[in-house]
Protein backbone atom coordinates (compact mmCIF):
# COMPACT_ATOMS: atom_id res chain seq x y z
CA UNK A 1 0.00 0.00 0.00
CA UNK A 2 1.74 3.04 -1.26
CA UNK A 3 -0.44 5.74 -1.61
CA UNK A 4 1.19 10.02 -1.32
CA UNK A 5 -1.01 12.88 -1.82
CA UNK A 6 1.53 16.09 -1.69
CA UNK A 7 1.84 19.29 -2.47
CA UNK A 8 5.73 19.16 -2.95
CA UNK A 9 6.62 18.21 -6.64
CA UNK A 10 7.93 14.33 -6.96
CA UNK A 11 10.97 12.64 -8.98
CA UNK A 12 9.57 10.84 -11.59
CA UNK A 13 13.03 9.24 -12.71
CA UNK A 14 13.87 8.03 -9.40
CA UNK A 15 10.48 7.06 -8.17
CA UNK A 16 9.97 4.90 -11.37
CA UNK A 17 13.86 3.68 -10.56
CA UNK A 18 12.94 2.55 -6.51
CA UNK A 19 9.89 1.29 -7.77
CA UNK A 20 11.19 -1.50 -10.45
CA UNK A 21 14.16 -1.47 -8.39
CA UNK A 22 12.07 -3.31 -5.16
CA UNK A 23 10.13 -5.75 -7.45
CA UNK A 24 11.03 -9.40 -6.94
CA UNK A 25 9.91 -11.79 -9.43
CA UNK A 26 7.61 -9.45 -10.83
CA UNK A 27 8.31 -9.68 -14.48
CA UNK A 28 6.26 -6.43 -16.01
CA UNK A 29 6.49 -2.60 -14.30
CA UNK A 30 3.80 -0.22 -15.84
CA UNK A 31 3.60 3.58 -15.41
CA UNK A 32 1.80 6.55 -16.19
CA UNK A 33 2.47 10.24 -15.55
CA UNK A 34 -0.35 12.81 -15.97
CA UNK A 35 1.47 16.14 -17.10
CA UNK A 36 -0.31 19.89 -16.49
CA UNK A 37 -0.77 20.55 -20.54
CA UNK A 38 -0.95 23.94 -21.99
CA UNK A 39 -4.02 25.26 -22.85
CA UNK A 40 -4.29 25.64 -27.09
CA UNK A 41 -5.09 29.38 -27.76
CA UNK A 42 -4.60 30.36 -24.12
CA UNK A 43 -1.30 29.89 -22.38
CA UNK A 44 -2.13 28.62 -19.06
CA UNK A 45 -0.46 30.87 -16.20
CA UNK A 46 -1.02 27.92 -13.78
CA UNK A 47 -3.24 25.11 -12.46
CA UNK A 48 -4.48 24.75 -9.09
CA UNK A 49 -5.71 21.28 -7.59
CA UNK A 50 -7.95 21.31 -4.37
CA UNK A 51 -8.55 18.42 -2.64
CA UNK A 52 -10.10 16.90 0.20
CA UNK A 53 -7.40 15.90 2.96
CA UNK A 54 -8.31 12.28 4.23
CA UNK A 55 -10.95 11.49 2.37
CA UNK A 56 -8.28 11.75 -0.76
CA UNK A 57 -5.89 9.02 1.49
CA UNK A 58 -9.26 6.84 1.57
CA UNK A 59 -10.39 7.24 -1.49
CA UNK A 60 -6.92 6.25 -3.19
CA UNK A 61 -6.44 3.62 -0.56
CA UNK A 62 -9.85 2.37 -1.77
CA UNK A 63 -8.67 1.92 -5.14
CA UNK A 64 -5.65 0.43 -4.89
CA UNK A 65 -7.47 -2.90 -2.62
CA UNK A 66 -9.87 -3.12 -5.49
CA UNK A 67 -7.75 -3.23 -8.31
CA UNK A 68 -5.59 -5.55 -5.71
CA UNK A 69 -8.67 -8.12 -5.60
CA UNK A 70 -9.04 -7.57 -9.31
CA UNK A 71 -5.49 -8.60 -10.57
CA UNK A 72 -2.35 -10.43 -9.39
CA UNK A 73 -0.34 -7.23 -8.37
CA UNK A 74 2.76 -6.67 -6.73
CA UNK A 75 3.64 -2.91 -5.27
CA UNK A 76 1.06 -0.07 -6.58
CA UNK A 77 2.15 3.33 -6.26
CA UNK A 78 -0.20 6.19 -6.36
CA UNK A 79 1.14 9.73 -6.31
CA UNK A 80 -0.99 12.78 -6.48
CA UNK A 81 0.15 16.34 -6.02
CA UNK A 82 -2.22 19.22 -4.79
CA UNK A 83 -1.53 22.91 -4.94
CA UNK A 84 -0.20 25.40 -7.81
CA UNK A 85 1.50 23.73 -10.48
CA UNK A 86 2.91 25.24 -13.65
CA UNK A 87 2.48 23.67 -17.57
CA UNK A 88 4.44 21.14 -17.93
CA UNK A 89 4.67 19.94 -14.57
CA UNK A 90 3.84 16.81 -13.51
CA UNK A 91 0.64 16.00 -11.57
CA UNK A 92 0.71 12.84 -10.80
CA UNK A 93 1.76 9.28 -11.22
CA UNK A 94 0.98 5.66 -10.26
CA UNK A 95 3.08 2.77 -11.14
CA UNK A 96 1.76 -1.25 -11.10
CA UNK A 97 4.32 -4.44 -10.75
CA UNK A 98 2.85 -7.54 -11.97
CA UNK A 99 4.49 -11.08 -13.48
CA UNK A 100 3.10 -10.54 -16.40
CA UNK A 101 2.17 -7.44 -18.66
CA UNK A 102 -1.39 -7.80 -18.86
CA UNK A 103 -2.30 -7.27 -15.45
CA UNK A 104 0.10 -4.43 -14.48
CA UNK A 105 -1.63 -2.47 -17.68
CA UNK A 106 -5.10 -2.84 -16.75
CA UNK A 107 -4.46 -2.08 -13.56
CA UNK A 108 -2.89 1.01 -14.00
CA UNK A 109 -5.67 1.64 -16.51
CA UNK A 110 -8.19 1.10 -13.66
CA UNK A 111 -6.71 3.42 -11.31
CA UNK A 112 -6.31 5.76 -13.72
CA UNK A 113 -9.97 5.96 -14.64
CA UNK A 114 -10.96 5.49 -10.91
CA UNK A 115 -8.86 8.41 -10.02
CA UNK A 116 -10.08 10.61 -12.65
CA UNK A 117 -13.69 10.55 -11.45
CA UNK A 118 -13.68 9.12 -7.44
CA UNK A 119 -10.77 10.41 -6.11
CA UNK A 120 -11.46 14.16 -4.41
CA UNK A 121 -9.88 16.30 -6.50
CA UNK A 122 -10.66 19.49 -8.63
CA UNK A 123 -8.53 21.13 -11.17
CA UNK A 124 -8.74 24.89 -11.84
CA UNK A 125 -7.12 26.75 -14.80
CA UNK A 126 -5.72 30.04 -14.52
CA UNK A 127 -4.98 31.79 -17.54
CA UNK A 128 -5.13 35.47 -19.15
CA UNK A 129 -8.38 35.61 -19.65
CA UNK A 130 -9.82 34.47 -15.88
CA UNK A 131 -9.99 31.49 -14.12
CA UNK A 132 -12.12 27.89 -14.60
CA UNK A 133 -12.66 24.78 -13.03
CA UNK A 134 -12.07 21.78 -15.27
CA UNK A 135 -15.47 20.21 -15.60
CA UNK A 136 -15.53 16.47 -15.89
CA UNK A 137 -15.42 14.46 -18.95
CA UNK A 138 -18.43 12.24 -19.45
CA UNK A 139 -15.76 10.14 -21.53
CA UNK A 140 -14.05 9.78 -18.04
CA UNK A 141 -17.26 8.74 -16.47
CA UNK A 142 -17.90 6.21 -19.70
CA UNK A 143 -14.51 4.99 -18.72
CA UNK A 144 -15.47 3.81 -15.38
CA UNK A 145 -17.96 1.05 -17.37
CA UNK A 146 -15.31 -1.00 -18.84
CA UNK A 147 -14.37 -2.03 -15.21
CA UNK B 1 -22.16 18.34 11.95
CA UNK B 2 -19.97 19.58 9.74
CA UNK B 3 -20.36 20.42 5.92
CA UNK B 4 -17.80 20.84 3.73
CA UNK B 5 -17.74 22.51 0.35
CA UNK B 6 -15.48 22.16 -2.31
CA UNK B 7 -14.30 23.85 -5.64
CA UNK B 8 -16.83 25.93 -7.42
CA UNK B 9 -19.49 24.98 -4.22
CA UNK B 10 -16.97 26.42 -1.98
CA UNK B 11 -16.76 29.73 -3.70
CA UNK B 12 -20.20 30.28 -4.67
CA UNK B 13 -21.09 29.41 -0.63
CA UNK B 14 -18.18 31.49 0.39
CA UNK B 15 -16.69 29.28 3.10
CA UNK B 16 -14.86 25.65 2.90
CA UNK B 17 -16.48 23.95 6.04
CA UNK B 18 -19.36 25.40 8.44
CA UNK B 19 -21.32 23.48 11.50
CA UNK B 20 -24.70 23.08 10.54
CA UNK B 21 -27.74 22.19 13.14
CA UNK B 22 -29.82 19.94 11.36
CA UNK B 23 -32.55 17.34 11.70
CA UNK B 24 -32.64 16.31 8.12
CA UNK B 25 -33.03 12.97 7.71
CA UNK B 26 -31.30 12.91 4.16
CA UNK B 27 -29.35 14.64 2.12
CA UNK B 28 -31.31 15.79 0.06
CA UNK B 29 -33.69 17.46 2.88
CA UNK B 30 -30.79 19.05 4.08
CA UNK B 31 -30.16 20.43 1.01
CA UNK B 32 -33.31 21.69 1.13
CA UNK B 33 -32.54 23.73 3.95
CA UNK B 34 -29.48 25.13 3.13
CA UNK B 35 -30.99 26.29 -0.28
CA UNK B 36 -33.83 28.07 1.98
CA UNK B 37 -30.96 29.98 3.60
CA UNK B 38 -29.78 32.62 1.15
CA UNK B 39 -29.19 33.03 -2.71
CA UNK B 40 -25.64 32.04 -2.42
CA UNK B 41 -26.44 28.65 -1.10
CA UNK B 42 -29.63 28.42 -3.71
CA UNK B 43 -26.98 29.30 -6.22
CA UNK B 44 -24.64 26.53 -4.97
CA UNK B 45 -27.00 23.70 -4.94
CA UNK B 46 -29.44 24.64 -7.99
CA UNK B 47 -28.39 21.67 -9.91
CA UNK B 48 -27.98 18.43 -7.81
CA UNK B 49 -26.98 17.01 -10.89
CA UNK B 50 -23.98 18.78 -11.02
CA UNK B 51 -22.69 18.05 -7.98
CA UNK B 52 -21.78 14.82 -5.88
CA UNK B 53 -21.49 14.38 -1.98
CA UNK B 54 -19.77 12.37 0.78
CA UNK B 55 -20.58 11.27 4.12
CA UNK B 56 -17.85 10.63 6.49
CA UNK B 57 -15.91 10.80 3.61
CA UNK B 58 -17.15 8.07 1.69
CA UNK B 59 -19.18 8.71 -1.78
CA UNK B 60 -22.54 8.31 -1.84
CA UNK B 61 -26.11 9.41 -3.11
CA UNK B 62 -28.52 12.26 -2.46
CA UNK B 63 -31.13 10.30 -1.03
CA UNK B 64 -28.34 8.63 1.83
CA UNK B 65 -29.62 9.28 5.27
CA UNK B 66 -28.15 11.11 8.25
CA UNK B 67 -28.45 9.57 10.89
CA UNK B 68 -24.91 8.85 12.70
CA UNK B 69 -23.15 11.12 10.29
CA UNK B 70 -20.53 13.80 10.94
CA UNK B 71 -19.44 15.35 8.09
CA UNK B 72 -21.27 16.05 4.66
CA UNK B 73 -19.24 17.21 1.89
CA UNK B 74 -20.70 18.90 -1.41
CA UNK B 75 -18.28 19.17 -4.49
CA UNK B 76 -18.84 19.03 -8.32
CA UNK B 77 -17.79 16.06 -10.61
CA UNK B 78 -14.15 15.07 -9.40
CA UNK B 79 -10.91 16.02 -11.76
CA UNK B 80 -8.27 13.91 -10.52
CA UNK B 81 -5.65 12.65 -12.67
CA UNK C 1 11.71 7.53 -34.04
CA UNK C 2 13.48 6.65 -31.13
CA UNK C 3 14.19 2.32 -31.42
CA UNK C 4 17.46 1.12 -29.32
CA UNK C 5 18.32 -2.42 -29.38
CA UNK C 6 21.98 -2.54 -27.26
CA UNK C 7 23.51 -4.94 -25.16
CA UNK C 8 24.17 -2.60 -22.18
CA UNK C 9 22.00 -1.93 -19.41
CA UNK C 10 19.71 1.16 -19.67
CA UNK C 11 18.87 3.33 -16.81
CA UNK C 12 15.35 2.99 -16.61
CA UNK C 13 14.17 6.17 -13.82
CA UNK C 14 16.66 8.84 -16.42
CA UNK C 15 15.14 7.30 -19.53
CA UNK C 16 11.84 7.45 -18.06
CA UNK C 17 12.70 11.15 -16.39
CA UNK C 18 14.15 12.26 -19.65
CA UNK C 19 11.27 10.67 -22.00
CA UNK C 20 8.44 12.68 -19.87
CA UNK C 21 10.64 16.02 -19.92
CA UNK C 22 10.95 16.13 -23.83
CA UNK C 23 7.22 16.50 -24.21
CA UNK C 24 5.09 18.84 -24.89
CA UNK C 25 1.61 19.26 -24.76
CA UNK C 26 1.28 15.88 -23.76
CA UNK C 27 -0.91 15.13 -20.81
CA UNK C 28 0.02 11.45 -20.21
CA UNK C 29 2.94 9.43 -20.56
CA UNK C 30 2.94 5.52 -19.84
CA UNK C 31 5.74 3.24 -19.45
CA UNK C 32 6.24 -0.33 -19.27
CA UNK C 33 9.48 -2.03 -18.47
CA UNK C 34 10.30 -6.22 -19.05
CA UNK C 35 12.50 -7.53 -16.11
CA UNK C 36 14.11 -10.91 -16.37
CA UNK C 37 11.66 -13.10 -13.50
CA UNK C 38 13.66 -15.97 -11.66
CA UNK C 39 12.31 -19.14 -12.28
CA UNK C 40 10.06 -20.86 -10.08
CA UNK C 41 11.74 -23.45 -8.03
CA UNK C 42 14.66 -23.64 -10.81
CA UNK C 43 16.95 -20.48 -10.11
CA UNK C 44 17.94 -18.79 -12.88
CA UNK C 45 21.62 -18.74 -13.65
CA UNK C 46 21.29 -16.22 -16.52
CA UNK C 47 19.11 -15.62 -19.17
CA UNK C 48 20.61 -14.44 -22.96
CA UNK C 49 18.55 -12.88 -25.34
CA UNK C 50 19.16 -13.79 -29.17
CA UNK C 51 17.77 -10.98 -31.72
CA UNK C 52 18.83 -11.01 -35.56
CA UNK C 53 20.76 -7.73 -35.84
CA UNK C 54 19.12 -5.59 -38.87
CA UNK C 55 15.41 -7.04 -38.52
CA UNK C 56 15.28 -6.45 -35.30
CA UNK C 57 15.30 -2.53 -35.71
CA UNK C 58 13.23 -2.57 -38.97
CA UNK C 59 10.86 -4.56 -36.91
CA UNK C 60 10.46 -2.46 -33.67
CA UNK C 61 10.19 0.81 -36.38
CA UNK C 62 7.65 -0.61 -38.40
CA UNK C 63 5.78 -1.14 -34.95
CA UNK C 64 6.26 2.00 -33.67
CA UNK C 65 4.70 3.19 -37.34
CA UNK C 66 2.06 1.16 -36.76
CA UNK C 67 1.29 2.53 -33.78
CA UNK C 68 1.60 5.90 -34.47
CA UNK C 69 -0.86 5.47 -37.80
CA UNK C 70 -3.83 4.41 -34.91
CA UNK C 71 -3.52 6.69 -31.95
CA UNK C 72 -2.20 10.29 -31.77
CA UNK C 73 0.77 9.89 -30.56
CA UNK C 74 4.13 12.22 -29.30
CA UNK C 75 7.52 10.62 -28.68
CA UNK C 76 7.57 7.06 -28.99
CA UNK C 77 10.78 4.97 -26.88
CA UNK C 78 11.70 1.55 -27.28
CA UNK C 79 14.50 0.17 -25.77
CA UNK C 80 15.77 -3.87 -26.11
CA UNK C 81 18.60 -5.55 -25.10
CA UNK C 82 20.17 -8.07 -25.90
CA UNK C 83 23.04 -10.93 -24.59
CA UNK C 84 23.04 -12.24 -21.11
CA UNK C 85 21.55 -10.74 -18.25
CA UNK C 86 20.76 -11.25 -14.75
CA UNK C 87 17.29 -12.28 -12.67
CA UNK C 88 15.76 -8.51 -12.30
CA UNK C 89 17.80 -7.09 -14.80
CA UNK C 90 15.64 -4.95 -17.07
CA UNK C 91 15.23 -6.57 -20.39
CA UNK C 92 13.47 -3.68 -22.63
CA UNK C 93 11.23 -0.73 -21.87
CA UNK C 94 8.59 1.32 -24.18
CA UNK C 95 7.22 4.85 -23.47
CA UNK C 96 4.56 6.46 -24.85
CA UNK C 97 3.39 9.99 -24.78
CA UNK C 98 -0.10 11.19 -26.00
CA UNK C 99 -2.25 14.17 -24.89
CA UNK C 100 -4.56 11.93 -23.38
CA UNK C 101 -4.26 8.69 -21.18
CA UNK C 102 -6.08 6.07 -23.38
CA UNK C 103 -3.87 6.89 -26.54
CA UNK C 104 -1.11 6.25 -24.04
CA UNK C 105 -1.77 3.45 -22.45
CA UNK C 106 -3.40 1.29 -25.69
CA UNK C 107 -0.47 2.47 -28.04
CA UNK C 108 1.81 0.89 -25.37
CA UNK C 109 0.08 -2.18 -25.00
CA UNK C 110 0.20 -2.59 -28.68
CA UNK C 111 3.90 -2.09 -28.91
CA UNK C 112 3.97 -4.82 -26.46
CA UNK C 113 1.79 -6.99 -27.93
CA UNK C 114 3.89 -6.80 -31.38
CA UNK C 115 7.15 -6.71 -29.55
CA UNK C 116 6.57 -9.51 -28.26
CA UNK C 117 6.18 -11.86 -31.02
CA UNK C 118 6.88 -10.06 -34.25
CA UNK C 119 10.17 -8.75 -33.26
CA UNK C 120 13.60 -11.40 -34.01
CA UNK C 121 14.49 -11.89 -30.28
CA UNK C 122 14.64 -15.36 -29.04
CA UNK C 123 15.16 -15.91 -24.89
CA UNK C 124 17.44 -18.30 -23.31
CA UNK C 125 16.98 -19.43 -20.06
CA UNK C 126 19.87 -20.99 -17.98
CA UNK C 127 19.44 -22.89 -14.83
CA UNK C 128 21.61 -25.06 -12.70
CA UNK C 129 19.49 -28.27 -14.98
CA UNK C 130 20.34 -26.87 -18.19
CA UNK C 131 19.62 -24.52 -20.81
CA UNK C 132 16.18 -24.26 -22.03
CA UNK C 133 14.80 -21.74 -25.09
CA UNK C 134 11.74 -20.15 -23.93
CA UNK C 135 8.50 -21.34 -25.98
CA UNK C 136 6.07 -18.51 -27.44
CA UNK C 137 2.98 -18.52 -25.68
CA UNK C 138 -0.22 -19.17 -27.20
CA UNK C 139 -1.43 -16.09 -25.41
CA UNK C 140 1.23 -13.95 -26.84
CA UNK C 141 0.17 -14.57 -30.37
CA UNK C 142 -3.64 -14.12 -29.31
CA UNK C 143 -2.66 -10.92 -27.48
CA UNK C 144 -2.54 -9.85 -31.64
CA UNK C 145 -5.99 -10.25 -32.80
CA UNK C 146 -7.07 -7.63 -30.45
CA UNK C 147 -5.97 -4.90 -32.46
CA UNK D 1 21.80 -16.56 -51.12
CA UNK D 2 22.05 -16.10 -47.74
CA UNK D 3 21.07 -18.43 -45.31
CA UNK D 4 20.28 -17.68 -41.00
CA UNK D 5 19.77 -19.77 -38.35
CA UNK D 6 19.07 -18.32 -34.75
CA UNK D 7 17.81 -19.75 -31.86
CA UNK D 8 17.57 -23.63 -31.66
CA UNK D 9 17.25 -23.83 -35.27
CA UNK D 10 21.03 -22.45 -35.05
CA UNK D 11 21.85 -25.12 -32.76
CA UNK D 12 20.59 -28.08 -34.73
CA UNK D 13 22.09 -26.65 -38.21
CA UNK D 14 25.24 -25.66 -35.93
CA UNK D 15 25.94 -22.94 -38.04
CA UNK D 16 24.55 -18.98 -37.66
CA UNK D 17 24.68 -18.58 -41.28
CA UNK D 18 25.93 -20.04 -44.69
CA UNK D 19 25.76 -19.33 -48.44
CA UNK D 20 23.31 -21.81 -50.02
CA UNK D 21 22.89 -21.37 -54.19
CA UNK D 22 19.55 -22.74 -55.09
CA UNK D 23 16.99 -22.66 -57.72
CA UNK D 24 13.85 -23.17 -55.85
CA UNK D 25 11.47 -21.11 -56.61
CA UNK D 26 9.71 -21.00 -52.87
CA UNK D 27 10.46 -20.95 -49.25
CA UNK D 28 8.93 -24.05 -48.97
CA UNK D 29 11.21 -25.53 -51.85
CA UNK D 30 14.23 -24.45 -50.29
CA UNK D 31 13.49 -25.84 -47.23
CA UNK D 32 13.31 -29.57 -49.28
CA UNK D 33 16.57 -28.94 -50.25
CA UNK D 34 18.03 -28.56 -46.91
CA UNK D 35 16.19 -31.56 -45.53
CA UNK D 36 17.71 -33.56 -47.90
CA UNK D 37 21.19 -32.43 -47.09
CA UNK D 38 21.83 -33.80 -43.71
CA UNK D 39 20.03 -35.42 -40.95
CA UNK D 40 20.80 -31.80 -38.56
CA UNK D 41 18.57 -30.05 -41.27
CA UNK D 42 16.28 -32.63 -41.74
CA UNK D 43 16.35 -32.06 -37.46
CA UNK D 44 15.86 -28.54 -37.92
CA UNK D 45 13.16 -28.58 -40.26
CA UNK D 46 11.18 -31.42 -38.88
CA UNK D 47 7.91 -29.48 -38.23
CA UNK D 48 7.71 -26.17 -39.95
CA UNK D 49 4.93 -24.97 -38.12
CA UNK D 50 7.72 -24.06 -34.92
CA UNK D 51 9.26 -22.75 -37.27
CA UNK D 52 9.11 -18.79 -38.50
CA UNK D 53 10.90 -17.72 -42.22
CA UNK D 54 11.58 -14.02 -42.90
CA UNK D 55 12.76 -12.90 -46.65
CA UNK D 56 15.36 -9.95 -46.56
CA UNK D 57 14.32 -9.00 -43.11
CA UNK D 58 10.76 -9.06 -43.26
CA UNK D 59 8.33 -12.26 -41.37
CA UNK D 60 6.42 -13.95 -44.22
CA UNK D 61 4.83 -17.35 -45.33
CA UNK D 62 6.42 -20.70 -46.35
CA UNK D 63 4.74 -19.94 -49.92
CA UNK D 64 6.48 -16.81 -50.76
CA UNK D 65 8.74 -17.01 -53.75
CA UNK D 66 12.62 -16.39 -53.84
CA UNK D 67 13.07 -14.59 -56.43
CA UNK D 68 15.36 -11.74 -56.21
CA UNK D 69 15.87 -12.24 -52.34
CA UNK D 70 19.16 -12.21 -51.19
CA UNK D 71 18.53 -12.96 -47.35
CA UNK D 72 16.59 -15.87 -46.01
CA UNK D 73 16.45 -16.55 -42.33
CA UNK D 74 15.10 -19.43 -40.26
CA UNK D 75 13.83 -19.15 -36.54
CA UNK D 76 11.27 -19.81 -33.89
CA UNK D 77 8.58 -17.90 -32.74
CA UNK D 78 9.66 -15.01 -31.75
CA UNK D 79 10.11 -14.28 -27.49
CA UNK D 80 11.15 -11.04 -27.23
CA UNK D 81 9.48 -7.97 -24.33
Amino acid sequence: MAVRVQEAPFDLGAETERFADAQADMGAVVTFTGIVRDLPGDSLDRMVIEHYPGMTEKALEKIELDARERWSLGDVLIIHRFGPMAANERIMMVATASRHRKDAFEAAEFLMDYLKSRAPFWKKEFTASGAEWVAAKDADEEALTRW
Amino acid sequence: MDVLYFAWVRERIGIPREKVETQAATVADLVEELRAREPRYAAAFADLSALRVALDQELTEFDAPLAGVREVAFFPPMTGG
